[in-house]
């Protein structure tokens, strides 16, 4: 029964932990899906692969696999517009690239509108996303029933539903063979991935980036992207001194037991904040509620998984009889405006930053890591990536991505 | 034109009152037919209530009556409540059949009509608070009365934890006046297995051994 | 996990009668000085410590005070001081 | 089959029969059986099928660990039969099973593809060519799962809540448990004790045993428990489980109810000032081929069926323990009747001898250093082949049963969640907790006591730790205690053995994921080499028994292959909820608190359709028209009745209120005059519309303000916030709810209230904008004239005990001028046609009181106050490329409205419509933008998408607002 130690070196997916070379043509701080989806495409589209991943525990131990998994392209600023439909069409593509299943589930979206307000609202985002060419409609409460049958469209329930915006692309993703396919990826052509390493300090020079130091040794670099997810804030300030503007916030999920087919579609809800799906697995995943302050513990909590209950039972009733089995939290940075802060050079040169994604992150890992690829190898910022710069919060122009006030703070 | 201006209470109960009046064109219930001898609910919306805030709280004394020192101490005289509140604010309750009038310094406000005032009095009050409240308001090591400010049936409260006893006890308590129907149908659920019916003022009264 | 806060004026109590109101960044700087940069790092900017910090909190569910504590955002534990 | 005759530790009552159906049969039981009991007294051994290979399943552990035996019962999926009592006339399903039962399940051939699915099978294959993905998946979903959940499935049953407050909670009402609560309690504390099992007792509850001479254990458990409820600062929980601890000692627990409970099952929040983890500990499985084949279970399962039960496990049966209770429990059977074919023990030494000179007695057969590696039997067991663990011979036994556990492993999850870390100790062979959290203390079998002394002490022990936290003089006490417990027995040498001589393929570390040891090498194959990936990549420990099934052995496993970097076992994470709960009862009694305002009953009455906006209930409109023209036009026409209840409405007083005035206010509030009403914006330091009200000078140092609904709730937090630093001398009072507001708007206003009052509201006494106290009849009122809606207007502001009765008066007084109610859809029609803002609607986080041509309201020349949003005004005053409010009307007369939320577009996005409706006044459509300031010029055109429009455009043009009256006649008149 005993395995031999090495028996099987090429079967591995990710190949064997590599030596840390005392230099690297770029560094990223963060094994996560931005990370690694950056180094593979560092590799594989501008030839660097000279290039180190840095992560603190194992790859995908963050963000990455701790997110539900949904994916969608109907956001609702014409600056996000086109990232996000770029990214939902990269799922096939990366799992015959990669040769691994990253088991694309397209189900659809349905997301339900619980005011003539929130109709309003997604009567601007359904618009916008098909002048993008982007799959989504507008549908009454009879149809989202008919997409849902375990909807309660009544009057009874505290929020009734009004309508829906539903959008046939999206659906879900199985996160972990995201990470695992860009680490086997990644591997392949030539990435070192530096699994259990911390970074403890990075070098300046002449406002230019020199080194990264590592509990496990130095690393001369002239780049580094800081994709740390929620440590990016608090390394960017420990480490160089750049404060940025986003809170770091425990986002629970969690599963009910297996069920047979139930949910054909992802459903979520903004009045309740609560989104349901069903796993290819058949476990009822639900989520999206937080606690509302700043910490990195990544604990779950007794009243999030009430609340959660409560929430989704009231526009599904039927999942009254159905058990939680698992609830767990990770780490989301939220920015002010609800939009990713991608920026670089500025005013460190070589000092990236992809970061401030807080529920976002998964959804627009590949397309982002394609580009912020093209940044670092360029250092020049694709105007696809723009909008999300760091100076748009000093400028007054934070972005419309949600139209309500974040509530995390007392400026609501 | 003029019709019978009539003041109405937040709370409507369930019940047939048997002993009723009439004070300050609002109709005051006393008791109710059929009363159990389990927990009762009693409204208390109509006695008036005033906010007192000032920078120096001690030099402000309403009849004589010292306010108490620190956040959570109630005065308790016949016929009237005390609670403090914080560095600068209390709360004075009026029990007297007929409405005091209020001083006319800057540091009143009457507060009457913003909140609904409820008691619960009998056996297993604090069982049944318990089920809408995660207060420890049965700490054993604080003495009734006391004030405490925090939520019940998930509603901002002044919760005035007037007696407690092996048995039961006297809890009163106010919040916004527009939560009344919600607050009022949270007790009775969370009350039912406690057989918690209506009850007029008297038992109330009765509680704090002011007279019926 | 269940987080407390001590009130100064109601006690310990749970973390959901309160809101968080920032980290403590001290007054706001005078408007006459102020450059966009220096503006925008008082109003939007955050250290985001992974360990102590001094914060501001709401009781609002309770007394309605204003006060600060020290939390390590690591245990999400209110702590003494620094 | 026949139950035993009548034993003192039965939880049957003979007599009490009751039957349930299994599909089509009918099974009779006992009052006190669990499903599992009813269904095994009637011969069924399979209880479901498994998830990937269709495998039969059968009881096991009896305690809940694995989805062995979740049934669906009477419409609920997933119900576990071994631990829920039976219920006359319930109705049963096994579940996974394609057929008739669970006994022939046409995916049985599932079983012999298993080589095809190795671990992680998904994520490499499949997706070749792409095409048949999308079909994999129908087939993956469609096979996926265990119960079915109907979408019209209703659950019945009262579920509700209670939030605990005590000094000590126990969980775990076994002997330790029981002893720490004691001890605890005779402190004079208030305790909580937790059971999950409907008894308490734990280990001792079924056991023969003797504790003392004379005394047998299930008898010792039965004083305890007698104690434990003479004790009235004791209040125990049975049938409840504990499901989360969290920092600061919150325990969740849910407990389910009896028939004298009012309710089906209870959500529990238990704050208490210290803990004591009692929970004992669960069997580690054996792994071998077919471990899991009906028929094999484990010592506790096989020893309570019997004594908790009266049911034999089977005919025949042959044992393979690590642990004495196996020993014993194999004379217990023995002597109640059952043949036993042999007992294989891992353990070389170490077991007691006493035991094994007892089964020697009875003439079983004692096998030191064997072991089961492979049960045969296609559906249940027939036979089994132990091995000498060395591999070096061989023993083939019929059988019908097999008793198979490796030894022992502690339930920790109560002390990790909350941030326990735990260690491997070697000589348990336990991961224990190495760091406990604070005020948390750990008792009895979790730690390998055995020795009923040694545990009972252990929790008197623990009692006293606890009672130390909440602040009892013990300390002699303690040290007494500490003393007694030296000189009992230590933990048990434990089994470290995870599997004998086996290939793996058909050895299943993990039930419910159907993972076997041979899924766990392909990881480790594929580079998975921590325990955390492995459950990741295989799936193992994620099922509905979550790490029940695989926590031990699993690290163990991988530890022992030397494939990890680390040798040493570390544990894979718990998560709660520590035992799996219905939604229902998480849900709770799920109160729903919002608010109401004095005229809700009578509004509702008058058909009002109420919407929930924010905490309040608002009528929209009054009759089934959407449109709202009848409301509309009799307040353009006559006169009309609003509910503005919900307003926000604050005193603030004090000699710095209007220092704090200034600091929120965009405008200069020192202008603030008596008799006058100031409205003013709050920006946040965006400078963006936070709030819009109006603000009235009651007296010196005394002002009275409003804010909009959405925003009143926050209003004092938001001053105080803002002002915290500068320790003013000002005081706020709400009285949002004191005040009834009544909006009396149209030109016939003025004719209602003179009607009402005796003061003098002409035009020249009261003007617009004007702020006045009167009486109507004897009541006091504060009434200003407002313009919000276009047309001669009094907000009336009265107390909220007479709102109703002024309202009345008002309606009866008005009849003869046209008076009706109107509501919110009316309201934000007449409000456009003047164009007025209503935040959200009209804004948007990012937009400054600037982009909503608002600027005028701010005063810039108040540097001194640090007016919150001043800087960044200054900053956007006449910044470019900003979204601005404009208002428009459609280009060609005959278009329809367009809708709200449409974008406007040229070769990109170019803003969108806020609010857009037909004017009954004007007779043609309006409406309100927001749009690149480039395109906010009067006369512009704009081109409006609509949702499914096809590429058709709507075409508006840019005009100025107010639409309706834009001198502002009608409201100044």
């Amino acid at each position: 029964m005993r395995l031999k130690s090495n028996s099987n070196i090429n079967g591995r997916l990710w190949g064997w932990d590599p030596p840390l070379k005392s230099s690297y043509d770029a560094v990223i701080i963060g094994g996560g899906l931005h990370g690694l989806a950056t180094a593979y495409f560092l590799a594989r589209h501008h030839g660097m692969s000279r290039v180190a991943v840095i992560e603190k525990r194992y790859i995908g131990f963050g963000g990455s696999g701790r997110n539900t998994a949904i994916v969608r392209a109907n956001q609702r600023t014409q600056e996000n517009l086109p990232l996000y439909k770029e990214a939902l069409e990269m799922w096939p593509v990366l799992t015959r690239e990669l040769d691994f299943n990253l088991m694309f589930y397209n189900c659809g979206n349905l997301n339900l509108a619980h005011s003539e307000a929130a109709l309003k609202a997604m009567r601007l985002q359904v618009a916008s996303a098909q002048i993008y060419g982007i799959q989504s409609q507008l549908v009454d409460p009879e149809q989202c029933k008919t997409l849902i049958p375990a909807l309660d469209i009544s009057d009874r329930p505290r929020y009734p539903i009004y309508g829906g915006m539903y959008h046939p692309p999206g659906g879900i993703v199985r996160h972990d063979a995201v990470v695992w396919g860009l680490a086997k990826g990644a591997a392949r052509k030539g990435i070192h991935i530096h699994q259990g390493t911390e970074v403890t300090g990075i070098g300046v020079k002449n406002q230019k980036i020199v080194s990264v130091e590592t509990d496990k040794g130095k690393i001369n670099t002239s780049r580094v992207l800081n994709a740390a997810g929620g440590y990016s804030a608090a390394l960017s300030y420990q480490m160089l001194g750049i404060r940025l503007p986003i809170s770091v916030l425990t986002i629970q999920a969690m599963v009910t037991q297996p069920l047979k087919p139930l949910l054909n579609h992802v459903v979520s809800s903004g009045a309740y904040h609560c989104y349901a799906n069903q796993t290819l697995k058949g476990e009822i995943a639900t989520g999206a509620h937080m606690d509302p302050w700043p910490n990195y513990t990544n604990q779950s909590t007794a009243r999030y998984i009430k609340h959660q209950a409560e929430a989704v039972t009231e526009f599904l009733p039927c999942l009254k009889g159905v058990k939680f089995m698992r609830i767990w939290g990770g780490l989301a940075d939220m920015t002010p405006d609800m939009a990713p802060i991608i920026y670089g050079n500025d005013p460190i040169k070589g000092y990236y930053i992809d970061c401030g994604w807080g529920y976002f992150g998964f959804k627009s890992c590949l397309v982002t890591g394609k580009y912020m690829a093209k940044f670092m190898a360029d250092g020049t910022c694709p105007n696809i990536l723009k909008p999300f710069t760091l100076r748009r919060f000093e400028q007054h122009r934070l972005m419309g991505e949600t139209a309500a006030v974040v509530n995390y703070s007392p400026d609501n | 034109m003029t019709i019978n201006l009539e003041r109405r209470s937040p709370v409507k109960l369930k019940g047939r009152p048997v002993k009723t009046g009439i004070r300050e064109g609002r109709q005051i219930v006393s008791g109710y037919a059929g009363a159990g001898k389990g927990l009762h609910i009693v409204d208390l919306s109509h006695f008036s209530r005033w906010d007192i805030q000032d920078k120096r709280l001690s030099r402000i004394q309403p009849y004589g009556d010292m306010i108490p020192e620190k956040p959570g101490q109630i005065f308790m005289d016949k016929h009237l409540l005390m609670g403090r509140l914080n560095a600068t604010q209390a709360v004075a309750w009026h029990f007297s059949e007929l409405k005091p009038d209020m001083p006319q310094t800057q540091a009143f406000t009457d507060i009457t009509d913003a909140a609904v005032a409820l008691a619960l009095t009998g056996p297993a009050v604090y069982d049944m608070a318990e089920k809408v409240c995660a207060l420890d308001l049965a700490d054993p090591l604080k003495t009734p009365p006391f004030l405490v400010q925090g939520p019940f049936s998930h509603v901002p409260c002044h919760l005035w934890v007037l007696d407690r006893t092996d048995s039961g006890g006297c809890l009163a308590l106010t919040c916004s006046r527009g939560y009344a129907h919600d607050m009022v149908n949270s007790i009775l659920e969370a009350g039912a297995e406690y057989n918690v019916t209506p009850e007029g003022e008297d038992i109330f009264r009765a509680w704090l051994g002011w007279g019926g | 996990m269940a987080f407390t806060i001590t009130c100064p004026v109601c006690g310990i109590r749970r973390g959901y009668e309160f809101r968080f109101g920032g980290e403590d960044k001290g007054p706001m700087p005078p408007e006459e000085s102020l450059a966009s940069e220096t503006w925008c790092e008082y109003v939007h900017m955050n250290n985001c410590i992974a360990g102590i910090q001094k914060e501001w909190w709401f009781h609002r569910d309770g007394c309605g005070s204003w006060f600060t504590i020290y939390r390590d955002t690591t245990t999400n534990q209110q702590v003494e001081n620094r | 089959m026949k139950r035993l005759n009548q034993l003192p530790t039965f939880r049957i009552q003979y007599g009490k029969e009751l039957s349930v159906n299994f599909g089509q049969k009918r099974c009779r039981g006992l009052e006190g059986d669990t499903i599992a009991s009813a269904l095994y007294a009637n011969d069924v051994r399979i209880f479901g099928r498994s998830l990937k290979y269709h495998r039969p399943r059968g009881l096991y552990s009896l305690d809940g660990e694995c989805s062995n035996t979740m049934m669906a019962v009477d419409g609920i999926p997933n119900v576990r039969a071994e631990n829920t009592p039976a219920v006359d006339g319930m109705n049963i399903k096994a579940q996974n099973v394609f057929g008739k039962t669970p006994d022939f399940d046409m995916m049985r051939f599932m079983d012999e593809l298993s080589w095809a699915m190795p671990a992680g099978f998904y994520y490499q294959t499949l997706h070749k060519p792409s095409r048949i993905w999308p079909l994999a998946i129908k087939h993956i979903r469609k096979a996926a799962g265990l119960g079915i959940l109907s979408p019209d499935f209703h659950m019945r049953g009262k579920f509700d809540e209670s939030y605990i407050s005590t000094d000590v909670c126990v969980i775990g009402g076994g002997p330790a448990g029981m002893c720490a609560a004691l001890s605890a309690a005779d402190q004079g504390l208030r305790v909580v004790l937790l059971e999950n099992r409907p008894w308490l007792g734990g280990y001792f509850e079924y056991r023969p045993r003797e504790y003392q001479k004379g005394v047998p254990l299930y008898q010792r458990a039965r004083e305890l428990a007698e104690s434990v409820g003479h004790t009235p600062n004791i209040r125990t929980f049975k049938n409840t489980a504990m499901i989360g601890s969290y920092h600061n000692n919150l325990i969740t627990a849910f407990q389910r109810g009896n028939k004298s409970d009012i309710f089906t099952e209870r959500y529990l929040e238990i704050r208490a000032g210290s803990v004591v983890v009692a929970t004992g500990c669960i069997e580690r499985p054996l792994l071998f081929e077919n471990n899991e084949r009906p028929g094999v279970m484990q010592i506790g399962c096989a020893h309570r069926l019997a004594r908790n039960w009266g049911l034999l496990p089977g005919k025949r049966a042959a044992f393979s323990v690590g642990h004495d209770l196996g020993l014993e429990a194999a004379i217990d059977l023995a002597d109640l009747g059952l043949d036993i074919a042999c007992v294989a023990d891992i353990r070389q030494d170490s077991y007691d001898s006493n035991l094994a000179a007892e089964l020697e007695k009875r003439n079983i057969p004692f096998l030191p250093g064997w072991v089961a590696i492979r049960a045969h039997g296609s559906k249940t067991v027939n036979a089994v082949t132990l091995s000498s663990i060395n591999a070096t011979r061989r023993r083939k036994l019929s059988c019908d049963t097999v008793v198979a556990s490796a030894g022992m492993t502690p339930v920790t999850g109560p002390v990790i969640l909350p941030g326990g870390k735990l260690t491997y100790d070697n000589h348990t062979g336990f991961f224990l907790p190495a760091t406990i959290p604070p005020q948390m203390h750990v008792a009895g079998r979790l730690l390998g006591l055995d020795d009923p002394f040694a545990i009972e002490t252990s929790g008197l022990l623990a009692g006293l730790k606890a009672a130390a936290d909440c602040g009892k003089p013990v300390e002699n006490n303690l040290k007494e205690m500490a003393k007694n417990q030296a000189t009992l027995p230590g933990p048990t040498r434990g089994t470290k053995l995870v599997t004998g001589p086996v290939k793996g393929k058909e050895t299943f570390i993990c039930f419910d994921e159907d993972c076997t040891l041979k899924n766990i090498n392909q990881a480790m194959h594929r580079g998975f080499d921590v325990p955390e990936l492995i459950k990741r990549f295989t799936s193992a420990g994620t099922g509905p028994g979550q790490g029940g099934i695989p926590g031990h052995n699993l690290p163990m496993y991988v530890a022992e292959t030397g494939e990890s970097p680390d040798r040493n076992p570390k544990p894979t994470t718990v998560r709660p909820p520590l035992v799996p709960v219905y939604l229902a009862t998480y849900a709770g009694s799920n109160h729903d608190m919002s608010k109401r305002t004095p005229m809700h009953d009578s509004q509702v009455k008058a058909g009002g359709k109420m919407e929930r906006i924010g905490v309040w209930n608002r009528a929209r409109r009054f009759s089934s028209d959407t449109s709202a023209r009848k409301e509309i036009e009799n307040v353009r026409n006559n006169v009309g009745l609003l509910d503005g209840s919900t307003l926000g409405k604050f005193r603030i007083f004090g000699s710095d209120a209007l220092k704090a005035l200034q600091r929120v206010y965009v405008s200069d509030m020192s202008k603030v005059a008596e008799g006058k009403v100031k409205y003013s914006a709050m920006c946040n330091e965006d400078g963006c519309l936070m709030d819009d009200g109006i603000v009235v000078k009651i007296d010196e140092n005394d002002y009275y303000m409003t804010a909009s609904t959405g925003r009143a709730g926050q209003t004092i937090e938001w001053i105080r916030y803002h002002t915290r630093y500068d320790g003013w001398n000002f005081h706020m009072v709400n009285l949002t709810d004191a005040y009834g507001v009544i909006n009396m708007a149209g030109p016939n206003a003025r004719k209602v209230l003179e009607k009402v009052t005796d003061a003098d509201v002409s035009n020249e006494a009261f003007p617009f904008a004007g702020y006045r106290e009167f009486l109507i009849q004897n009541m006091p009122v504060r009434a200003m004239r407002l313009g919000f809606v276009g047309e001669l207007s009094y907000e009336l502001h009265v107390l909220s005990s007479y709102m109703q009765s002024i309202w009345d008066l008002l309606e009866i007084t008005g009849k003869e001028f046209g008076i009706q109610k109107f509501g919110l859809e009316a309201q934000n029609i007449l409000r456009m046609e003047k164009g007025h803002v209503i935040i959200g609607s009209e804004s948007e986080q990012r937009t400054t009181i600037h982009d909503l041509g608002l600027g005028f309201l701010w005063y810039r020349n108040k540097p001194e106050a640090k007016t919150v949003g001043a800087f960044a005004l200054k900053d956007t005053e006449h910044q470019k490329g900003r979204l601005k409010l404009v208002g428009f009307k459609m280009k060609e007369s005959g278009t329809r409205v367009p809708k709200d939320g449409s974008p406007l577009v040229d070769s990109r996005i170019r803003g969108y419509v806020c609010t857009a409706r037909y004017s009954w006044a004007l007779k043609e459509p309006i409406g309100m933008a927001l749009v690149d300031d480039d395109l906010c010029g009067e006369g512009t055109t704009l081109n409006i998408y609509e949702d499914g429009c096809k590429g058709k455009l709507l075409s508006a043009k840019v005009v100025s607002m107010p639409f309706y009256d834009p001198d502002g006649k009608q409201m100044r008149c």
